[in-house]
């Protein structure tokens, strides 16, 4: 049973299960904003969502575009300086989970917001690191969502701008003060985790629908499949309302005319 | 002591060609009134340093006036790319520009580094990250009590720095408030400093810990109302997200970029808003 | 998650023989109350940080909970000497107490570090000061970039901060305003912490850049009403400067000193207000 | 002419004259703020005081007693938290002038509020260092007010708890990113400087009725006497009478039961 949904939907929803009630998450731009904000409007209503633009506890009615919206401050529980919020709040252990996105991920969790091609010359230049370097290293765990495809899901990332287990899965052993790392990465096709002794990334959960060939065809290595791999619960039809609603308002208010 | 300068003067006086200079404001408060003020003026072969270059440095980049730029995220928010960064980047239009590129943490504890009189910032920060190897300003040092390796990165002190605020008494003490961002430390950390502000009050009518900077701590202040339209300024006007996605059609093409700067920008009259 | 408690019942839980606490509060808002509840459950060999040790530290040291000390100033503010302390440390009455000095700057940069989860802090501190040479936590290190020769001194990492604030919310949020010190810092770099309030209230209704602190970052609240007497509660009560002078006659003797403990903390019960 | 003032009033009224209309001035409690607050009060209505409880540009209508009292808040421009004044204020180079007291100062304007004796069997134990230490590095140049006698005027302090010019009066040569140091020491007896080239406090100003006897008499080691020994300006009716009124607010205010 269950209404009708998009991969989409289904990513956003089983991204925003993975974060339990009461955590809190620093929460990266576009779809970690999606799934937090829908836990916090779901089942999740004490999570508290931090972005890097200082807001502390906020709880914003529409997604904000960017990382520093006004309604991420107007809804804040306070709003502090940007170097607080990497020194004290992140930096300082305060933070259960980064939530984060991606350009590239490769097989060891390790992200990609750099760049495509060689760093001097770069075929395709992306954003850079942001908050990612230090949310991966300082958070408690990681989630990581982003669509599946080939071009996403490498076996090397070009260039390491945050970690996950470095080029060989072992990048955290034996460091002092950093967190577990990558703990899942929520695509629209599957749930993945690393391998607990390799740490290389392996299917855990298929969403309904989706085949092995599916998610083989979409990555960029051999991906390896969990022995008792599962299947992703559907979205229930509160949270896909829930998460249309959201996203209806959003839409209302970033093409409106600004007063 | 600040001074009450118009924004033509106070970016004559205080950005000369081959500046470094910052204009932050972490999504909300940024100088466009400034930076395209600076634009009109032709200022050249600038070092800019922002932890997101957002469309301001994207159109004082495209109209030339860049050599360097320090940054650690060079996007537009939540629409892509910036491509008259990526155009200069990768393709050297309208000139070579290089780059500097850093984490968030390190940036923000670098301008905190820079406004606390330091040459270095301390960070647990880098970890696995490739970035040290294409930023050799990005060094370790080792704790001499711990002995845990800690990232170091010099500290950011521009010769200008730029921000908006939302007013300024007329003793010249402004407050910012909202997503304050690293715009206090950006203007402790710079030699020089220019706010523009939405408005001049009599009194800045706040409550005990506000951020405010004192006029003694301040070079210039202009007024430039809406001055930081697309951003926005908190309890004045909203940030308009219409124009930060029309943004990405008049920057992918060299011609409309132009065509944009020379009817927004360049022919257009110092004003008292950010001409988008 | 913030647990509201009784004071008894926090300091019991959170305060163990041979903890390290810090009890902040800089002139303002200290923790009275709480730190009298201490000396009530008779707590000992406590290593107590506190910038300025103040009264609450002359009375806990006079009341035997202390062994050591971490401080930078230890005076009674305007009036002179905190003669528990020197006695403590001339004549080891009622035993001996170690203690460990620094400079305001380091120590304030060692909360901020602690805080920010550092192991260290660096300043530009302690230059042709002869305390390096009697603190052997006073080190120093050198900028990778420039040479330059900084101190470092280890981060503030205590096993319990305890702190006065003004009022709590129902969920438990802190509001701190006025003079704030280095509480909010010595919240964070605890593991553990206690704030006492004056009051909770329905909600804290301040401005976007308060100093709050959320309940996800604390321990234990107590409401400890009148809990700073004799230092003050910006918008609640002033310091009583008159005790502060008179505590100097009281603490000058043994036996005065015992007589006041016996009198205002150790046959009281736990009251709502700090007993002076 | 003139009328008639105490020793004391003298040094603070000469303590207050050196602090130009304009500067910024991070203040010490006692002697130094009462000739701040006298300055503000007088020829110096734009004179910036800044104390290390984080109270920025305070305008205290009576006394503090402590560093922190309500009063410096509430007349504050701003109250930031105290290691933001010790990095971004007084470190980050924005004080101009740093105003100290001390129990005991040497012929190198070392300041020495740690002990006497030694350090391990005190004969007394002073406050500590507090803020002076960075003070007197960090700020453009440093004054230092106190009361004249042989006790606190030593040839060698028992501790430099805060660096004037080192055991030797170079301390500060060569030392990248550091103050002056101290310019002027104001006593209720004269007013001493460093000499340019050894950096020995020697004596350039005499406060009216006072000898080089007594000078002699009241200091610890052979003061030297400048050249052009000046005679230091009486205070004027204004000074003398804010400053009554200044004090008598502040007796009131202090000894007053609290509400």
């Amino acid at each position: 049973m269950g209404s009708e949904y998009t991969n989409s939907e289904m990513m956003t929803v089983t991204a925003a299960r993975a974060l339990e009630n009461g955590t809190t998450c620093f929460v990266g731009i576009g779809l970690p904003s999606e799934a937090a904000n829908l836990a916090r409007l779901t089942h999740a209503p004490d999570v508290v969502l931090i972005y890097e633009s200082g807001t502390l506890q906020t709880k914003p009615d529409i997604l904000p575009l960017s990382i520093g919206d006004g309604e991420l401050s107007d809804s804040a529980l306070t709003t502090v300086a940007v170097p607080e919020m990497f020194r004290y709040w992140l930096q300082g252990g305060k933070v259960d989970v980064g939530f984060l996105g991606t350009a590239q991920i490769d097989r060891f969790a390790n992200l990609n917001t750099t760049l495509i091609g060689d760093y001097r010359e770069p075929k395709v230049r992306l954003p850079g690191g942001g908050g990612a370097p230090e949310i991966a290293t300082s958070a408690g765990e990681v989630f990581i969502t982003l669509k599946h495809s080939k071009r996403a899901l490498v076996k090397d990332v070009d260039f390491i701008t945050t970690v996950g287990f470095g080029r060989d899965g072992k990048a955290r052993d034996g460091v002092p003060n950093i967190g577990r790392g990558p703990s899942r990465v929520i695509t629209d096709l599957c749930v993945m985790k690393p391998d607990a002794e390799t740490r290389e990334l392996v299917v855990v959960s298929l969403h309904p629908g989706v085949t092995r060939e599916d998610v083989v065809e979409a990555t960029g290595w051999e991906i390896r499949f969990a022995e008792q791999l599962e299947t992703t619960p559907v979205p229930d039809e509160n949270e896909l309302s829930i998460l249309r609603e959201l996203k209806a308002r959003t839409e209302r208010a970033h093409s409106g005319q600004q007063e | 002591m600040a001074e009450f300068l118009s924004l033509h003067d106070a970016v004559a006086r205080y950005v000369q060609d081959g500046s470094t200079v910052a204009m932050e404001g972490f999504t909300h408060l940024i100088p466009f009134a400034a930076g395209h003020e600076v634009i009109r003026q032709k200022k050249r072969d600038l070092t800019l340093i922002r932890m997101t270059p957002d469309l301001i440095y994207d159109q004082l980049i495209g109209a030339g006036c860049a050599r360097k730029v320090i940054f650690s995220w060079g996007g537009n928010p939540g629409v892509g790319s910036l491509h008259r960064l990526r155009d200069a980047v990768e393709k050297g239009w309208p000139h070579p520009v290089e780059i500097l590129e850093h984490s968030h943490a390190a940036m923000a504890c670098a301008f905190e580094a820079g406004a606390a009189g330091l040459p270095m910032a301390v960070l647990r920060g880098y970890i696995g990250s490739e970035l040290p190897s294409v930023n050799e300003q990005i060094r370790f040092i080792e704790c001499p009590f711990t002995g845990e390796r800690l990232a170091a990165v010099p500290s950011v002190r521009p010769d200008t720095s730029i921000v908006h605020a939302q007013k300024a008494d007329r003793h010249g003490n402004v407050l910012i408030e909202g997503i304050v961002g690293v715009q206090k430390e950006a203007v402790l950390a710079a030699s020089q400093s220019i706010i523009t502000v939405e408005e001049i009050v009599d009194e800045l009518d706040t409550h005990p810990n506000a951020c405010v900077l004192p006029s003694w701590a301040i070079d210039a202040i202009a007024v430039a109302e809406k001055g930081a339209l697309p951003s926005y300024t908190h309890g004045y006007y909203e940030r308009d997200n219409r124009f930060y996605k029309k943004w990405d059609e008049i920057a992918r093409d060299r011609d409309t970029f132009t065509q944009w700067l020379n009817d927004h920008v360049l022919n257009s009259a110092e004003s008292a808003g950010g001409q988008v």
